[in-house]
């Protein structure tokens, strides 16, 4: 399962109470798959790698539950914030990048964790490992392209361009002819710290990822 | 040198140092040295038979100072200074190599281990030449007590004390004695109350009684008063108080600091609504509702309404413990083992009421803690692994919303009384009391333990017992005072205490009074007075611990810490690092035999 | 081949540091044979004048170790230390002598594994860096006493 | 005051309306504060995108953009919170040397330099000097405060009951900084208060409005699931609209209650409730991209020349 797929692995998995009753909504199966972890899963690095990329250090978790019980998303997912702590302790890695990218980033867990865990930034920095080990999801390919051809996340419709006028706003910069100085800036800036690279967007390939882009995109400022 | 004869003893420790050191040589290289009188090796310096060598050995007459390439001199090196000052040896005048742990354990390669060794013994020979006889100083103790706190502790250690035949004086902040388990209905895990009614209980066995302590002719009790100064040294100590009475000063030889701790403030936990929702209450709070209802009669009610019966409870776990961000990061060590115990008075007084404990780890380190935790679940209390995360009202009853960690699943469940298990923390009266006696305090701000094997001169006539030390039950607490008055009353009862004489000493004519030293000593040992019309700085003796910061801070080189003087480390300094052959076109500069 | 082999002098202070080398003995541990230890009650009765006497003395490198901040035997003696070998540290650059060559440290009685590991990095580094020669402190004038 | 506004993307591309009513209120007709128009800024960058992946990628774009303001001797307001908390967080990362360093290194390469640096703790805030993010609530309920915005109302909406939702990243913008108590934040509703409404307490008020960290983009069914629970909570408290300071939980909000099929409530941004309590025509406030109608809302209030 890639991120990019979560929908429908989301669609499949959630219930209404984020239980994973036997009897799902497709009265599906009674009998699951065989769950038992082999330790084939487990990488003793995983937690310095978490800390590597901006973590903290998970080893000193309560198991309290706290995080889980204000999480957004655990009430709506099977994923509970502190099984994924755990799993972080156990080093499970790989089961890790089959989670979608779901977690909200409302730092909630944080105000409450009695640990300083801040649970929203290990798994900002467990995705820093796995766009780097296993690929990156396309809507930050297709949001980067996006950027770096308008400066911008979305490009605004001939509509709120009139509404503009009619309101006499200032034009929106990226409309401005020296704009193009800012795109050349910022296309500088993503060479040298390699992000172009790491997330496999070749500059040159600018106008085939935006062409991409601007599919998702009409569709996403809709 | 040539002036004194240093009398060699090595240890083969059984075989453990002659294992990875050749003594053999390093014997002979040692006898080459004009100052050594002999050199003798033996097979276990500090057993009966090795102590019976040295006994026999020094008394020949051979030698006037001693060295011994062992072990190390903290240990097993006290046994054979001992041993040595038997057979009329000042210990000043002993000086142990450890080339147990810092040669033979720790470098394989035989070789090296015996050329530094060598070098290490070398070098401790010169430093012994240069060591000089010393007397210790004697100080007289005086025979009474100050006991600060008149908590459960204080009361102990006052009580203690004075059946050894020493007046202690308990002095008590507030009004009152018996401090905070005064308050409490019942104590646990033993379901009895806090502080003697019922003489058949355990815990009333234990605990001390008010009574007691106010009747005891040797006990004074200084109510509503503060400790405002406390001078003097080791033996001798002059404290002032401030009470309601003025100001009174007491001199006296031991003190026991008992100070308490406090209870968490569970405001600082903004999400569990204590203070905002009425039916948010702490164990403390419960402790005067469970104590009105069994003695006055009055009902168990919500704090809300005031007349209904809740008919849920939910206890917090863990309330500023355990937590690192809004708390303290220590256990309270008592919260579960009285949580559980007032859910079980609740269930003993309304069997119909649900009650639930929250936790995150149920931690008692007491004996009987696990079967009062069966009884609990016995008798229908329910435990929830989780801690909770937030408590909120809806339409007139607080809900609270957590994460059932066994079942992975999240609950936003009503109830009527929310009970937040309040930890302990350090009182801020302990801090100011360890201040003015110069204790230290650790990481989680309570007074420091210290390491029980130290002998009891190192804690400098004060002992802490109780709860300032850290978080602790009645009955850890009463223990604690025991062993600490036991302490101060063998002081008392000796008299006198020798301390050691290896602390500093001031050459007043190159001293020119600067105050460095003044500002630098922990202890107040250093202070510059005025002497024949010039500033010059004094020791304390008795105050004096020798650590020698101050004459590090000397920039006229007046302070000389006795027994570390500045010759007696530069001859070992010298020797040490071989500065014989240095420079010599760099010969040897870097092979084995140089460095080893 | 003989490998240069570096002179380190450890002070350490009684309570902490020394315990934590007797433990690291106690443990096995081993370190280099490079290291000879001069016990001090206190790491705050080391002044840079003792640091730099080993220096001038022909030592590679010197190591001063204490208890950890807020564990001095002495309430803060280690504390005291910590300002003046931060004091020593700069005096060292200005006379050119390599950081690598002098350390400070906290070293715990329940540290035997820190105390060996400090030594074998110590004696690492200053082996790096060659034997210290004494005359060059006198050249940039700063081991003039 | 001078501000410089932070736009960001969603605002320009979903919400103009929101942008227009912040220049309103802010210009000269009525809180008169000085607008500076910078016309380099790119994306803050949005932090599901950016900080999620790349760390150092964010930062030197936020960097980027932060630079810009140094020499204007304005402050940097953002009217969302996204923009607000990623650029506030890169103020506070740039106080460690090191990685400002490393970023201006960078920035070097653009002819860029950023010079911030801490000046003090106010609080649980860090200020940093010359660059200060500020988010448009704070701006508001600091610089002109409840009497200063109360005055200016000509419009009272009295009788109105708003739902505030402040939204995740103005509550909690970074690990040790927040403008407001998260727990128990007053700043947006003293701004709802001050423009004559009363501001409705309801169970899990500071709860996610379910779009953030992207879930919006990729499981928007999960997000309508987060937001469902939070509209019940608002509906049963009957109120007339809903109230935020953020582009995107507004465009949450209001889309989750096409596919929730719910009965509709409509969703402003706080500069759009304090236009029209200024007296703003509505028509100017960028109502017809909302997808709740705001017009029942606008007849309660009685605002002149409804779309």
């Amino acid at each position: 399962m890639t991120p990019g797929g979560a929908p429908e692995a989301q669609k499949k998995r959630s219930t209404e109470n984020g239980s994973s009753d036997a009897k799902s909504a497709e009265g599906g199966p009674l009998i699951v798959e065989d769950s038992v972890f082999t330790g084939a899963e487990h990488d003793p690095d995983f937690v310095k790698q978490i800390i590597r990329y901006g973590g903290k250090d998970v080893q000193t978790c309560l198991q309290c539950g706290n995080c889980t019980g204000v999480c957004p998303v655990s009430l709506k997912t099977p994923y509970k914030t502190r099984n994924l702590i755990k799993l972080c302790q156990y080093g499970y890695k790989r089961i890790f990048f089959t989670i979608p990218w779901i977690c909200a980033g409302c730092h909630r867990c944080h105000e409450h964790c009695p640990a300083d865990i801040n649970p929203a930034e290990v798994f900002v920095a467990i995705r820093h490992i796995e766009v780097r080990e296993k690929g990156v999801p396309r809507f930050i390919r297709d949001s980067t392209a996006l950027i770096l051809r308008h400066g911008f996340g979305a490009i605004p419709s001939d509509d709120i361009k009139r509404y503009r006028e009619k309101e006499g706003m200032p034009p929106l910069p990226n409309t401005l002819p020296g704009y193009r100085k800012v795109l050349s800036e910022l296309e500088a800036l993503f060479r040298k710290t390699r992000f172009t690279e790491l997330i496999g967007l070749e500059t040159g390939e600018g106008a085939a990822g935006e062409r991409k882009a601007r599919e998702r995109g009409g569709e996403a400022s809709k | 040198m040539g002036k004194g004869r240093v009398g060699v003893y090595l240890c083969t420790c059984r075989g453990e140092i002659a294992k990875h050191i050749d003594l053999d040589r390093l014997a002979a290289g040692l006898s080459e040295d004009p100052a050594v009188a002999f050199v003798r090796v033996d097979q276990e310096l500090c057993g009966p038979a090795g102590q019976d060598v040295l006994r026999a050995s020094h008394g020949e007459g051979r030698s006037d100072r001693v060295v011994a390439g062992a072990c190390t001199p903290n240990i097993q090196g006290l046994i054979m200074r001992a041993a040595l000052e038997g057979a009329g040896l000042n210990k000043y005048l002993y000086e142990q190599v450890n080339i147990r742990e810092l040669c033979a354990w720790v470098h394989d390669d035989r070789e090296a281990a015996t050329d530094k060794a060598l070098r290490l013994m070398r070098a401790a020979i010169a430093r012994a030449l240069m060591l000089e006889a010393l007397d210790d100083i004697e100080l007289k103790v005086v025979p009474e007590s100050l006991v600060i706190g008149g908590g459960v502790a204080g009361m102990q250690a006052a009580l203690e004390i004075a059946t050894r035949g020493f007046l202690a004086h308990i002095v008590e902040r507030t009004g009152a004695l018996g401090g905070r388990a005064y308050r409490l209905s019942v104590t646990f895990p033993t379901h009895n109350c806090g502080i003697c009614c019922m003489q058949y209980c355990r815990e009333c066995v234990l605990t001390p009684k008010i009574e007691d302590v106010m009747q005891n002719p040797k006990i004074k009790v200084h109510l509503n008063t503060r400790i405002e100064k406390i001078d003097g040294g080791f033996g001798d100590r002059l404290v002032t108080l401030e009470g309601p009475g003025g100001r009174e000063e007491l001199r006296v030889g031991t003190i026991v600091v008992a100070t308490g701790s406090d209870v968490f403030d569970a405001r600082r936990i903004p999400e569990y609504g204590f203070g905002v929702f009425r039916d948010v209450v702490t164990t403390m709070d419960l402790e005067r509702m469970l104590e009105q209802e069994r003695e006055i009669g009055g009902r168990f009610v919500r704090p809300s309404d005031g007349r209904t019966m809740p008919r849920t409870v939910n206890f917090i776990q863990c309330v500023g413990s355990r937590d690192r961000v809004k708390g303290n990061l220590h256990c309270s060590l008592v919260c579960c083992t009285y949580a559980i115990g007032q859910a079980r008075e609740i269930k003993k007084l309304h069997p119909e009421v649900e009650v639930y404990i929250h936790y995150i780890d149920l931690r008692g380190p007491y004996r009987g803690f696990e079967e009062h935790c069966e009884q609990a679940k016995a008798e229908g209390v329910v435990f929830v692994r989780g801690r909770v995360a937030e408590v909120s009202e809806k339409k007139g009853r607080v809900r609270i919303r957590f994460e059932d960690t066994d079942l992975g699943k999240q609950i936003d469940m009503a109830t009527d009384l929310v009970v937040l298990a309040v930890g302990q923390e350090p009182a801020a009266e302990s801090e100011r009391i360890a201040k003015l006696l110069h204790l230290q305090l650790d990481e989680d701000r309570f007074i420091k333990d210290l390491n029980p094997n130290f002998p009891s001169e190192y804690r400098r006539g004060v002992f802490v017992a109780g709860c300032a030390e850290g978080p602790k039950g009645i009955r850890y607490s009463i223990e604690d005072a025991k062993s600490a008055a036991a302490a101060a009353a063998d002081l008392m009862a000796a008299g006198k205490i020798h301390k050691t004489r290896a602390i500093a000493v001031v050459d007043e004519t190159r001293c020119r009074g600067c105050g460095r030293c003044e500002e630098a000593c922990e202890y107040h040992a250093a202070r510059v007075v005025e002497k024949d019309g010039r500033l010059v700085s004094v020791r304390d003796e008795a105050r004096c611990e020798g650590c020698g910061v101050c004459a590090a801070q000397c920039c006229n080189r007046a302070i000389t810490i006795k027994h570390h003087t500045r010759p007696q480390m530069e001859a070992l300094m010298r020797r040490v690092l071989g500065t014989k052959g240095r420079g010599a076109g760099g010969k040897g500069q870097g092979a084995q035999g140089e460095v080893g | 081949m003989t490998e240069f082999q570096p002179k380190i002098l450890a002070y350490c202070c009684n309570w902490c540091a020394y315990a934590g080398a007797d433990l690291a003995g106690t443990s096995r541990i081993q370190y280099p044979p490079n290291v000879r230890i001069v016990k001090v009650m206190c790491s705050g009765r080391v002044d840079p004048a003792v640091v730099m006497a080993a220096f001038r003395r022909g030592m590679d490198g010197v190591l001063v170790a204490g208890c950890h901040p807020g564990d001095c035997h002495y309430i803060s003696g280690n504390e005291q230390a910590a300002v003046r070998m931060a004091f020593l540290r700069g005096f060292l650059d200005e006379v050119g002598i390599e950081r690598e060559r002098f350390r400070f440290e906290w070293i715990a009685g329940s540290e035997g594994g820190k105390f060996a590991r400090v030594i074998q990095d110590m004696v690492d580094n200053v082996r790096r860096l060659g034997p210290f020669r004494p005359e060059s402190l006198v050249a940039a004038g700063g081991g003039a006493r | 005051m001078r501000y410089s506004l932070f736009v960001g993307c969603t605002i320009p591309n979903r919400f103009p309306g929101v942008e227009n009513s912040t220049r309103v209120i802010l210009g000269p007709d009525h809180l008169g504060a000085e607008l500076v128009e910078i016309n380099e800024f790119t994306c803050c960058p949005a932090l599901p995108t950016f900080y999620s992946t790349d760390r150092v990628t964010w930062l030197v774009t936020a960097a980027r953009n932060l630079v810009l303001v140094q020499d204007k001797n304005a402050d940097l307001v953002t009217m969302c919170n996204g923009c607000f908390s990623s650029l506030l967080k890169a103020t506070e990362e740039l106080e460690n040397v090191n990685k400002c360093n490393f970023v201006n290194a960078a920035l070097a390469s653009v002819g860029k330099q950023y010079r911030g640096r801490l000046v003090r703790r106010e609080g649980n805030r860090s200020i940093y000097e010359p660059v200060r993010v500020r988010h448009i609530i704070e701006a508001l309920y600091t610089d002109f405060g409840r009497e200063g915005i109360a005055d200016r109302v000509r419009h009272p909406l009295s009788g109105l009951r708003i739902a505030v939702h402040n939204g995740c990243h103005f509550l909690r913008p970074t690990t040790r900084t927040s403008v407001d108590d998260p727990a128990k934040p007053v700043m947006l509703d003293t701004m709802v208060e001050a423009a004559g409404a009363t501001s409705v307490d309801f169970p899990d008020k500071q709860a996610c409005c379910g779009a953030g960290g992207g879930i919006r983009l990729q499981v928007p069914k999960l997000a309508n699931a987060i937001t469902k629970d939070k509209y019940e909570c608002i509906h049963a408290a009957g109120t007339d609209a809903i109230v935020t300071g953020c582009p995107y939980c507004l465009y949450q909000f209001d889309h989750a209650q096409k596919d929730l099929k719910v009965h509709p409530i409509p969703v402003l941004h706080i500069s759009q409730l304090l236009a029209l309590a200024f007296g703003v025509d509505a028509e100017h406030l960028g109502f017809e991209w909302h997808f709740v109608a705001v017009r029942p809302f606008l007849k309660k209030v009685d605002a002149v020349g409804v779309v």
